[in-house]
């Protein structure tokens, strides 16, 4: 693999624009063999009118689809593939639904998986969006579902979600633990 | 003929048998149904020895084993009932077809090993449309009703529970390195370890801060009491000279 | 924008695998004319060693990172890359793959060994999921394999697992294990 090849494939999986010295650090290049590689990659893209494009936004750089693609996509956003819910974006909704408001860290923990990118395609769908910020270092923040989520399933409030069935309770040595680190009288 | 009862890694009554099996396949000497049954035997009795659950499954196959010893111990001549015999063979086709399933999966397992190891070396892009395409698509389906959704909470959280019981030394831990951070920001002039602690959810993020507590007193930031065991945990933060050290829970 | 390029940025923003059918009607386009153009563009980015290759899977066409990548990307990111599976999870995928759809019951017979635990960790890692209920007492679920375990073997279809025959072990090893379990007189 040779390095515009890495460069590429790093800035193909990042989640939001990467700072050139995180990708020096990865790549294991110095900055200013990294900014060479950056320009020539954007040059790349331009010559060959691709699909893609990049751009330093926001302290980094990220690729974006290109802006004249905007129809294709819009087409697209409204096809199957686009609107298929997957498993665990479906999971994370139920997750949301029941326990809103809710952190992305607090469903990825009740779920056992990172839940990121489910609760941004659901964002995406207009089923779930941002409630408030916590108090917490980082400020999270926190979800809930919106009208079109009550409107697909036909309710007409959160309150006539069904009620949960009973579900085992938690594992005798976490209460046990918390007894044991709980100060002071019951 | 001994065996580390410690050592071997078996997964259930079928491996443990294969195992035994194909060992002695290595050797040069053919032992036979006497001396496979008698090793199963063995790993049996040390199993409950070491009070293990010894599942029926395990008592099943040794019943059949025992049968099988048994029979090949008979004189040849001697009289069979032939209904007798005709159970006892096809209770050993069907051990022995349920091994070679057992076996055919097993090998193709490790395919799949391979298979995953390659795939997982191709990662795709999850981040979806750019911030500018966020608009909704104009219909969207929940292929799931109401009932569905409570069911599926349902078992996310009984999983979570069950995981909690079964795996605990697996647990992704709260990180104590987070909650020092957390207090060395929150802890005021005087302030309760309760207060500090009250928007934890969970026992083990209660274990975390105080393990962060802890740490944070080694370093000499705060000062805790306690007037007694009953009583509440008072902290109180030292003077705060810019201290950097490093936290031996730091990952 | 050509049509390379708008084919191009419909598969990077996808999140899954886009079957040709939906491309050819994303770009308004044959099918015929998209085939050749995904051929085009797999060509392309061959030629020009990029870090991202085109790969048919599921059912469909996605971008991938190339693999000659991975090791940046495990620096980058620890949520790209992927644990290591226990063999007991293996086992169960491999029985599931092959019987399915199938009970718990049915896969603990198989394996000799209680199952459950390992189908939770394949349903909750997504590469196996609920297909229904039998219509025995307790009404168990079986499970079948999802699109994310095709994606992740890189096989475009169930049929294209490899043949069990093939795994079956060779007639020496199954008469020796016949002469081990042999109930007459030594």
């Amino acid at each position: 693999m040779n390095r515009l090849g890495g460069l590429e494939a790093v800035l193909f999986v990042s989640e939001g624009p990467v700072p050139t010295g995180e990708l020096a650090e990865v790549l294991e290049l110095s900055t200013e063999t990294v900014e060479e590689l950056l320009t020539e990659l954007g040059a790349q893209l331009v010559e060959r009118e691709a699909g893609v494009v990049l751009r330093q936004v926001a302290g980094g750089w990220r690729l974006f689809s290109h802006p004249d693609a905007y129809a294709y996509l819009e087409r697209f956003s409204s096809s199957a593939t686009s609107r298929r819910m997957s498993s665990a974006a479906l999971e994370t909704l139920a997750v949301v639904a029941y326990r809103q408001p809710v952190s992305r860290t607090q469903i990825s923990e009740i779920r056992g998986v990172d839940s990121d990118s489910a609760v941004r395609t659901l964002e995406r769908l207009g089923l779930i969006e941002e409630r408030g910020r916590l108090g917490l270092p980082g400020n999270p923040a926190v979800y809930g579902t919106t009208g079109l989520f009550l409107e697909r399933l036909g309710l007409n409030g959160l309150d006539e979600l069904p009620p949960l069935a009973d579900h085992v309770p938690p594992a005798a040595f976490v209460a046990s633990l918390e007894e044991s680190l709980r100060p002071g009288p019951e | 003929m001994t065996f580390q009862v410690r050592t071997t890694v078996f997964e259930g009554p079928l491996d443990l048998l294969l195992q035994l099996i194909t060992r002695h396949q290595v050797e040069i000497t053919a032992v036979g149904i006497t001396g496979v049954v008698a090793e199963y035997l063995a790993f049996l009795e040390e199993m409950e020895h070491l009070d293990l659950d010894v599942t029926s499954e395990f008592l099943l196959i040794a019943a059949t084993l025992i049968q099988l010893k048994t029979r090949s111990l008979l004189p040849a001549g001697d009289e069979l009932d032939l209904d007798d015999e005709l159970a006892l063979i096809e209770e050993r086709d069907r051990l022995l077809s349920r091994l070679l399933v057992c076996v055919t999966f097993k090998d193709v397992a490790a395919l799949l090993r391979m298979r995953m190891q390659d795939g997982a070396r191709y990662v795709p892009r999850t981040t979806g449309f750019d911030q500018v395409m966020r608009t909704p698509p104009a219909v969207v389906e929940i292929p799931a009703t109401a009932s569905d959704l409570a069911r599926i909470v349902s078992a996310v959280l009984s999983r979570r529970d069950a995981e909690l019981e079964l795996d605990h030394l697996d647990l992704d831990l709260p990180s104590v390195e987070e909650a020092i951070a957390d207090l060395r920001l929150r802890v005021g002039v005087e302030s309760r370890f309760d207060d500090l602690i009250s928007h934890c959810r969970t026992g083990v993020e209660v274990a975390a801060y105080f393990l962060a507590l802890l740490e944070l007193a080694r370093w000499g930031l705060i000062e805790v009491t306690q007037r007694d065991w009953l009583s509440e945990i008072e902290v109180r933060r030292r003077d705060s000279g810019e201290i950097d050290l490093t936290s031996e829970w730091a990952t």
